[in-house]
């Protein structure tokens, strides 16, 4: 294992992981808008880890190109207002009651994920054998390693249905979307 | 108790490995998993709601790409999250126009105070 | 390298051709959408009858196939053949070939067998009559009509893709196609605090449940390798093994795992505790919108978790790991508690609209009751003919009661009253409809319940029977305070003068009458039609 | 040729009418003015489907032998299997060509009769409903399907019947009294309204259908209890009230088998005939039950014609033409003798009516005697071929009258018109082609099959004699009875001078919208068109070959066939013919020949003597009505026998006071005496005392009560309040509650699963 990836990797997870806790935590709605996006780069920094570089330009793209940009312009829209007003006590229970739910979930994943460790293990185990150092890898490796052919034919053969679906979904959202904030031209 | 004894052994399976270890990503995602829910119930804000919402998918995309490197490299968890981050987008889309509309016509995005159909 | 592409290219474009209704609802899709940007604002309407158009050519085309299917078998398909004499020409034959009881299509990502073709038809006939109701509602009249439309035909696709769908991803995506766009169909009244309301609590709902669903569907995934439901290489397969070689505390976490991915389908039914949104949503969307909702999402939910419950613990293996009967278990308890809980919550309501999103929650309760039943097929099937005869009810009932909120401004029970008299045969035929909801003879609500009660006091969940009883009773008491109010209270005021209610109205709700009672007295082929749907899945 | 096309013209045919009947019915408002073009156009359709079906159905071979029937499974009951479908052969074709062919003369006759009527659009619906109703009688290819399409037929003949629901009765009927027209003679006129007159014949065919049903019932039970105890016959439990099942079981002896109330053979199959035929007495309106139809008159003209007296009331003829091979020799002679009584009895009625539609509604009721004494004296194919021609010319004769009744101002009393001949030349000729077809004059259709009933029903008096020559004598009666009331008919209305100056001068010719299909009416009153010996040789109808290699086969000789049947008889031909043809084959070509002469000789008495009446009938009318050369008042006064008959026959032999002042105060009796039962008993000494000791006994328990009950019910109140309060918590209307919630419980969820071991 190359010592420099493996810190390289916990940085990420570190960075990844505060910022998202900032988006619960934030008192302010644009500074969790900011978290996120750091949260989303570091995802992004994942899926390279994952050898998922097409991936990764897309979250890039889409996420932080994109998505946070909406959102971004949504707070500025509307929120005049910060969210820090109302009783403290309300602000309590509501941070409690979703830590403990989000604790009970956690607790459950895991729980999950220690039952179902071997059987994943034995599923998975494909890196842990064939490609021990993932640092240093060429983009011939990258080649031998994807025998088959790449994400884009992927999308255009076995997954062409859900390419269509997709493109149509995307549609269907664009005019229910506009719809919604178009001003009525009439009444 | 009985049903945590798998915990230690995960522990150690954990940690071990960096980036090579699927473990890893997977208590990653996890751990967003439940800040996202984190988020969803304790932000009154929509915007912020939708944060948390943000945050579950890409829990679970992290999931689907960790899988789809350690299975031997089937990219069908890659297209997965491919569509995932589409459909996010989408979705945004659509959230937002909402949290607009409702802005619009409450003047506020505070959905704790967006309550007025109840029981 | 790259001759398997091509050869999945060619057959994914021969694929194409077995997909037509679904192409054919694509097409009204787009080609309303361009009309409606090019038609001057009066003239949008005619983008619905577009719609309407495609929507009907493809129901036609899925029976047409249906038929093809199930009676047939078979297909012709050409072969050569050499004769021994060489002096005699090679001739091309056809042949008739028997047909895969459920072809796999585009890489398996969906079936193509009548049980997908039935719930086409159900989807694709809600949606044709809520473009109906949505053309003559008042709410929906302005200069962006238009929109409605084309969402409704989008959110039937979705529908359509979800009732056939064997692939995780297509699950997914086809689920939040029917999502996406229904948040906007719901938040369709922008002016309106109680739509808008409405819209975003129903994205954030919608959005959690489908981020639960494809967390455990990404471990499913993890587990299997495989996104294909079906198959020898598909997810159920390789459950199985799993589920074989698995210890005790392993068979929880597998079922956990399971029940992940089935909260998105429960939260796209309804059913208790994921029916939060429902009452809500269906109070504030545009009535149209409510009754599209109670149907056809409905039943496209309904299509894909029977076809994934039957994938995972399939029919006659009375009991699989011990699996079946603890999962049967759980789908009773849910069923008791959706049904429990929408009909006491129902009982206080004074607005129509949001007791009839009450009772359609209770109506899902007693349709996963008759899924609770996986022994045979029997109880599914019952759901199943449920399912069609609830379709004609509720969105009858949500028809009239669009009908009538055009002249009287308002769903609530006080602005109602005496509505009989302004519009005798849509307020009768809303008292059928809902003496048909109640579950009472000769209509074939009835027998949709009888279907399902005989089946589990056949197998001795007398429970069930009793809870399915005792919440026919409790629904009685609000559906007849709704038939009080419009057929026997006096109306409040002097009625306004308001255009006439349109005919269509009139002969769609006679129409459904008449769908009911044709269903009661003449319900053994379409249950036999419900049973034999079924088949492929098994 | 296949089935299927059948069946989808079949279904073609009977479902037209009812989607017009719907479009009128729930879009009407659309329709308001096209909705006589939308009827007249379903029904003109209809009929050129009928037409098709009738052509192939002719040609299908052995039509009469081998009907066309497609079932589907209706209801399934275990074992049986009860079915609906459609049975198709020359009768139910050749019946849905006269229904639906009339129904479109009619239907075009009526823009003319009721233009301007505020439920203009209601009478098209209704006679589209109608229409449906009878196609489905027709059509239906099973006795339980028959039944239901009975019942709709009974309503659309309640609907039409009442159509002007809103008019008095005639003893408060202004415009009546101003007129003082004389109505029917014997029917009280406080009960004599629209209104009343639809609830009669409800209930008086309610009385038929009693029967009807409990005949249904025998059969079903014989059918199903035969089919489970052997397994020979097993085959009946899949429709076992299917016509062809029915059949085949009566042939096979399955009756011999079953026993009910010690009956068993024929004489349980002779019950079950009477039985079944009860419902057509209701329906054809046979003696007794034969009250209703006269009322039934208040209706409009126009459905009168088509509903009572061409198609529905021919509805029990057809129905008794259906169950003809389930019929034994005791329940044909019944059919027969009933058919005779009513006969002579209506005929009777006919001639002292002043009310020009109440001698065609006698008329109507003695002709449909005519067709039973057909039916049930081995005459079968006369019978149905009477249907047919009766059909045809009392529809056109009610549409004279009703332009006759038009042209009066809706005045229907014969005493005030006169002389209307020259005033409307062409209802004159439409309806002297009527009268002349009805009493039978040679050349005109009415001769044809009337001249076959008589001849038939004399053929089996010759060979059976005693009784038998009951009805035989019955209808000779009648066919100079005929005459006499018919040619009374035409001199008194188009004949003579006009009685009444302004109702003669203001009366005139009606639109070519009316007589157009007057027209094409009268023009099949001309026999040739029924008569075999014409049509017979030129052979071109491919019914007669059919004819021709049937009887081939069974040996007999076909010149002699052929002579002796019309082509109506040929395709006509009974279920039972061919095995009695083949019976008298077997006992020998003596066998046939003396069966051919006993014919011959009837025929020969038969056609004399109806010739002879005819001529006295008409003869007697000239002498009273158009000569006026004796004086009828002055006659009857004179002779004390004539008197008391005239007396007898003017309050139709007592037949409505006896069910009004005898009948209905005895229901009213048991009524009042069980209603007292109810009241004393029951009520007052059951439910009061019970009441009384329930309250003693409350007593006592109301102090348990206000120290335990109460507090309970309290307790449960507060209970239910607080779980409306948790439900109402639970549904706060936050979104964020909800997510909690929903979340919180998956997590439960998965936590449980993973803890359950």
């Amino acid at each position: 294992m190359s010592p420099t990836a493996d810190i390289l990797f916990w940085m990420v997870m570190a960075v990844t992981i505060a910022s998202a806790a900032l988006v619960v935590v934030a008192k302010k709605i644009l500074h969790a808008a900011f978290a996120l996006s750091i949260c989303f780069l570091g995802v992004a920094a994942i899926y390279v880890f994952l050898h998922a570089d097409f991936i990764a330009a897309v979250q890039l793209i889409v996420y932080v190109g994109g998505i946070i940009v909406l959102i971004m312009f949504a707070v500025m829209f509307s929120s005049h207002t910060q969210e820090a007003g109302g009783e403290g006590g309300r602000k309590v229970l509501a941070l409690g009651a979703g830590a403990a739910t989000a604790a009970m979930l956690f607790t459950a994943i895991m729980l999950i994920i220690s039952r179902l460790q071997q059987p994943l293990h034995e599923a998975n185990a494909f890196a842990t054998q064939a490609y021990q150092h993932t640092a240093g890898i060429t983009g011939q490796d990258l080649a031998a390693e994807t025998p088959r052919l790449g994400l884009g034919h992927i999308l255009m053969g076995e997954y062409m249905l859900p390419f269509e679906v997709a493109s149509i979904l995307v549609l269907a959202a664009l005019v229910g979307a506009v719809v919604i904030v178009r001003k009525e031209t009439r009444g | 108790m009985d049903a945590f004894a798998n915990l230690p052994v995960l522990a150690d399976s954990l940690l071990g490995g960096g980036p090579d270890n699927l473990f890893n990503y997977l208590l990653l995602a996890g751990i967003l998993f439940a800040l996202g829910v984190f988020a969803m119930i304790s932000r009154r804000n929509a915007v912020g709601i939708l944060m948390g919402v943000e945050l579950i998918l890409n829990a679970s995309g992290i999931n689907f790409v960790a899988f789809s490197r350690f299975n031997g490299h089937h990219l069908e968890g890659q297209v997965f999250a491919l569509f995932i981050i589409v459909l996010a987008a989408a979705e945004a889309a659509v959230a937002l126009a909402l949290v607009l509309a409702v802005f619009q016509t409450h003047r506020s995005i505070e959905l704790d105070q967006v309550d007025e159909m109840k029981l | 390298m790259l001759d398997g592409f091509y050869k999945l290219l060619d057959q994914n474009v021969r694929h194409l051709l077995l997909i037509v209704p679904e192409l054919l609802v694509m097409a009204g899709f787009l080609l309303g959408l361009i009309f409606d940007c090019i038609a001057p604002e009066e003239r949008r309407k005619s983008t619905a009858y577009i719609c309407l158009l495609f929507l009907v050519a493809a129901m036609w085309v899925n029976v047409m196939d249906w038929n093809g299917i199930a009676r047939e078998q078979t297909v012709l398909k050409m072969v050569k053949e050499v004769p021994k004499d060489p002096h005699r020409p090679i001739v091309y034959r056809s042949v008739p070939v028997q047909v895969m009881r459920s072809d796999a299509l585009f890489t398996g990502m969906i079936a193509r067998d009548t049980f997908a073709m039935y719930f086409k038809f159900v989807v694709l006939l809600g949606t044709a009559v809520s473009l109906l109701m949505a053309l003559n509602a008042r709410e929906l009249a302005g200069p962006n009509r238009g929109e409605f439309y084309l969402l409704l035909t989008a959110t039937c696709l979705g529908a359509m893709f979800l009732s056939s769908a064997t692939n995780l991803l297509m699950i997914y995506l086809s689920l939040e196609t029917l999502s996406i766009v229904s948040y906007a169909m719901a938040g369709y009244l922008r002016q309106d605090r109680k739509s808008a309301e409405a819209g975003i609590k129903y994205a954030i709902y919608g959005a959690m449940a489908s981020g639960i669903m494809i967390f455990g569907m990404s471990y499913l995934y993890g587990l299997t390798g495989s996104l294909d439901l079906t198959g020898p290489s598909g997810i159920a397969a390789k459950w199985f093994e799993l589920r074989h070689a698995a210890t005790p505390s392993m068979q929880g976490a597998y079922l956990a795992v399971l029940a992940m991915v089935f909260c998105g389908l429960l939260y796209k039914i309804a059913a208790a505790p994921f029916h939060y949104w429902s009452p809500d949503v269906y109070e504030g969307a545009p009535t149209t919108a409510t009754g599209f909702f109670s149907v056809v999402p409905k039943a496209a939910g309904f299509a894909v978790l029977v076809r994934v419950l039957i994938d995972f613990f399939p029919l006659g293996s009375t009991s699989h790991f011990g699996g079946l009967t603890r999962m049967e278990t759980t789908i009773a308890a849910i069923a008791v508690l959706t049904m429990t809980v929408g009909n006491l919550a129902a009982l206080a309501q004074s607005n129509a609209k949001r007791m009839l999103a009450y009772s359609s929650i209770a109506h899902a309760g007693y349709m996963l009751a008759g899924l609770s039943a996986l022994d045979d097929g029997l109880g599914p099937a019952a759901t199943l003919y449920y399912l069609l005869v609830y379709l004609f009810m509720n969105l009858g009932a949500f028809l009239v009661l669009v009908a009538l909120e055009n002249f009287r401004g308002s769903c609530d029970l006080k602005d109602l009253r005496g509505a009989v008299r302004r519009e005798p045969l849509l307020g009768v035929t809303l008292v059928i409809f809902l003496f048909s909801l109640t579950g009472l003879p000769p209509l074939a609500g009835f027998t949709g319940k009888y279907l399902i009660m005989v089946k589990l006091a056949e197998r001795g969940s007398w429970f069930l029977v009793l809870f399915i009883g005792l919440n026919s009773v409790i629904s009685l008491y609000y559906y007849m305070r709704l038939a009080k109010a419009i057929a026997i209270d006096p109306p409040e005021a002097a009625a306004t003068p308001s255009e006439p209610t349109p005919s269509v109205f009139n002969f769609l709700a006679a129409g459904q009458v008449a769908a009911l009672v044709l269903l009661f007295v003449y319900f053994e082929p379409v249950y036999n039609i419900c049973k034999g749907v079924l088949e492929p899945l098994k | 040729m296949d089935t299927a096309l059948f069946v989808w013209l079949s279904a073609s045919i009977l479902l037209l009418p009812l989607v017009a009947f719907a479009i009128l019915l729930f879009c009407g408002k659309k329709f308001e003015r096209g909705a006589d073009y939308l009827a007249i156009g379903v029904m003109g359709t209809a009929f050129i489907l009928s037409v098709a079906l009738f052509a192939k159905a002719a040609v299908w071979p052995a039509t009469s032998d081998r009907p066309i029937v497609a079932n589907l499974t209706w209801i399934n009951l275990g074992n049986i299997k009860l079915t609906m479908g459609f049975l198709v052969d020359s009768l139910s074709s050749f019946m849905c060509m006269i229904v639906t062919g009339l129904a479109t003369l009619v239907l075009i006759y009526s823009m003319f009769y009721l233009h301007g009527d505020t439920l203009y659009r209601r009478y098209f619906g209704f006679m589209c409903f109608f229409c449906f109703s009878m196609l489905g009688i027709v059509l239906s290819s099973s006795l339980l399907m028959t039944f239901v399409f009975w019942e709709l037929v009974g309503l659309g003949s309640y609907f039409l019947i009442g159509f002007w629901f809103y008019k008095p009765p005639v003893s408060k009927d202004h415009h009546y009294q101003e007129l003082k027209a004389r109505y029917a003679t014997g029917i009280d006129e406080r009960f004599l309204s629209p209104a009343y007159a639809q609830r009669k014949a409800f209930v008086m065919n309610r009385i038929g259908d009693f029967g009807f049903v409990s005949g249904i019932m025998i059969f079903a039970y014989v059918m199903c209890k035969a089919a489970f105890s052997d397994p020979s016959f097993a085959q009946y439990a899949k429709g076992p009230l299917d016509y062809t099942n029915l059949y085949a079981a009566t042939q096979a002896g399955v009756f011999n088998h079953i026993t009910i109330w010690g009956l068993d053979g024929t004489a349980l199959l002779t019950l079950a005939g009477i039985l079944t035929f009860m419902g057509a007495m209701g329906k054809s309106a046979q003696f007794p039950l034969h009250t209703w139809l006269p009322d039934a008159m208040q209706g409009p003209t126009t459905g009168s014609s088509i509903i009572h007296a061409a198609t529905m009331v021919a509805a029990g003829v057809y129905m008794t033409a259906r169950i003809h091979p389930l019929l034994t020799e005791g329940s044909l002679f019944f059919v027969a003798v009933i058919g005779g009584v009513t006969a002579f009895l209506a005929a009777t009625m006919a001639m002292v009516q002043w009310d020009i539609k109440a001698v065609l509604a006698y008329s109507t009721i003695s002709q449909l005697g005519y067709m039973m004494i057909g039916l049930g004296a081995g005459a079968y194919t006369a019978g149905v071929a009477h249907l047919f021609t009766h059909a045809i010319f009392k529809c056109m004769l009610f549409l004279c009258a009703g332009s006759v009744i038009h042209a009066c101002h809706h005045l229907q009393d014969m005493n005030r018109m006169g002389g209307l001949r020259r005033k409307m030349p062409l209802t004159f000729v439409a309806t002297l082609a009527g009268v002349l077809a009805i009493i039978g004059c040679p050349f005109f259709s009415g001769f044809y099959s009337k001249d076959a009933i008589l001849a038939g029903s004399c053929a089996k008096a010759l060979e059976i004699g005693g009784l038998h020559w009951l009805p035989y004598l019955l209808g000779q009666a009648t066919a100079a009875l005929t005459a006499f009331y018919m040619c009374r008919l035409l001199f008194w209305t188009f004949f003579g001078k006009p009685r009444d100056k302004q109702v003669y001068d203001h009366a005139h010719e009606s639109p070519p919208v009316a007589t157009v299909p007057l027209m094409i009416l009268a023009l099949f009153c001309f026999g040739f068109w029924w008569s075999g010996t014409i049509v017979a040789h030129s052979g071109y109808l491919p019914g007669l070959t059919v004819q021709a290699e049937g009887v081939e086969a069974h040996g007999v000789e076909v010149e002699t066939v052929r002579t002796t049947t019309g082509w109506v008889d040929a395709l006509m031909v009974s279920p039972t013919h061919a095995a009695h043809l083949n019976e008298a084959r077997i006992e020998g070509a003596d066998a046939v020949r003396l069966h051919e002469e006993r014919h011959e000789k009837a025929h020969t008495i038969a056609t004399v003597l109806s010739l002879l009446g005819m001529l006295a009938g008409a003869g007697i009318a000239w002498l009273l009505y158009g000569a006026k050369s004796v004086d009828a008042n002055e006659l009857v006064a004179g002779n004390g026998l004539l008197a008391l008959l005239w007396e007898l026959v003017s309050q139709l032999w007592y037949f409505d006071r006896l069910y009004q002042d005898g009948i209905v105060p005895l229901f009213r009796a048991v009524n009042r005496v069980l209603y007292l039962f109810d009241f004393m008993v029951l009520d007052q000494i059951l439910v009061d005392g019970w009441a009384y000791f329930i309250m003693a006994v409350s007593q006592v328990g109301r102090a348990f009560d206000n120290w335990v009950v109460d507090k309970c019910v309290d307790l449960f109140g507060t209970v239910t309040a607080l779980c409306g309060q948790l439900t109402r918590s639970l549904q706060a209307g936050k979104i964020q509650y909800y997510a909690c919630v929903t979340f919180g419980a998956v997590a439960l969820v998965l936590l449980m699963l993973l803890m359950m071991q």
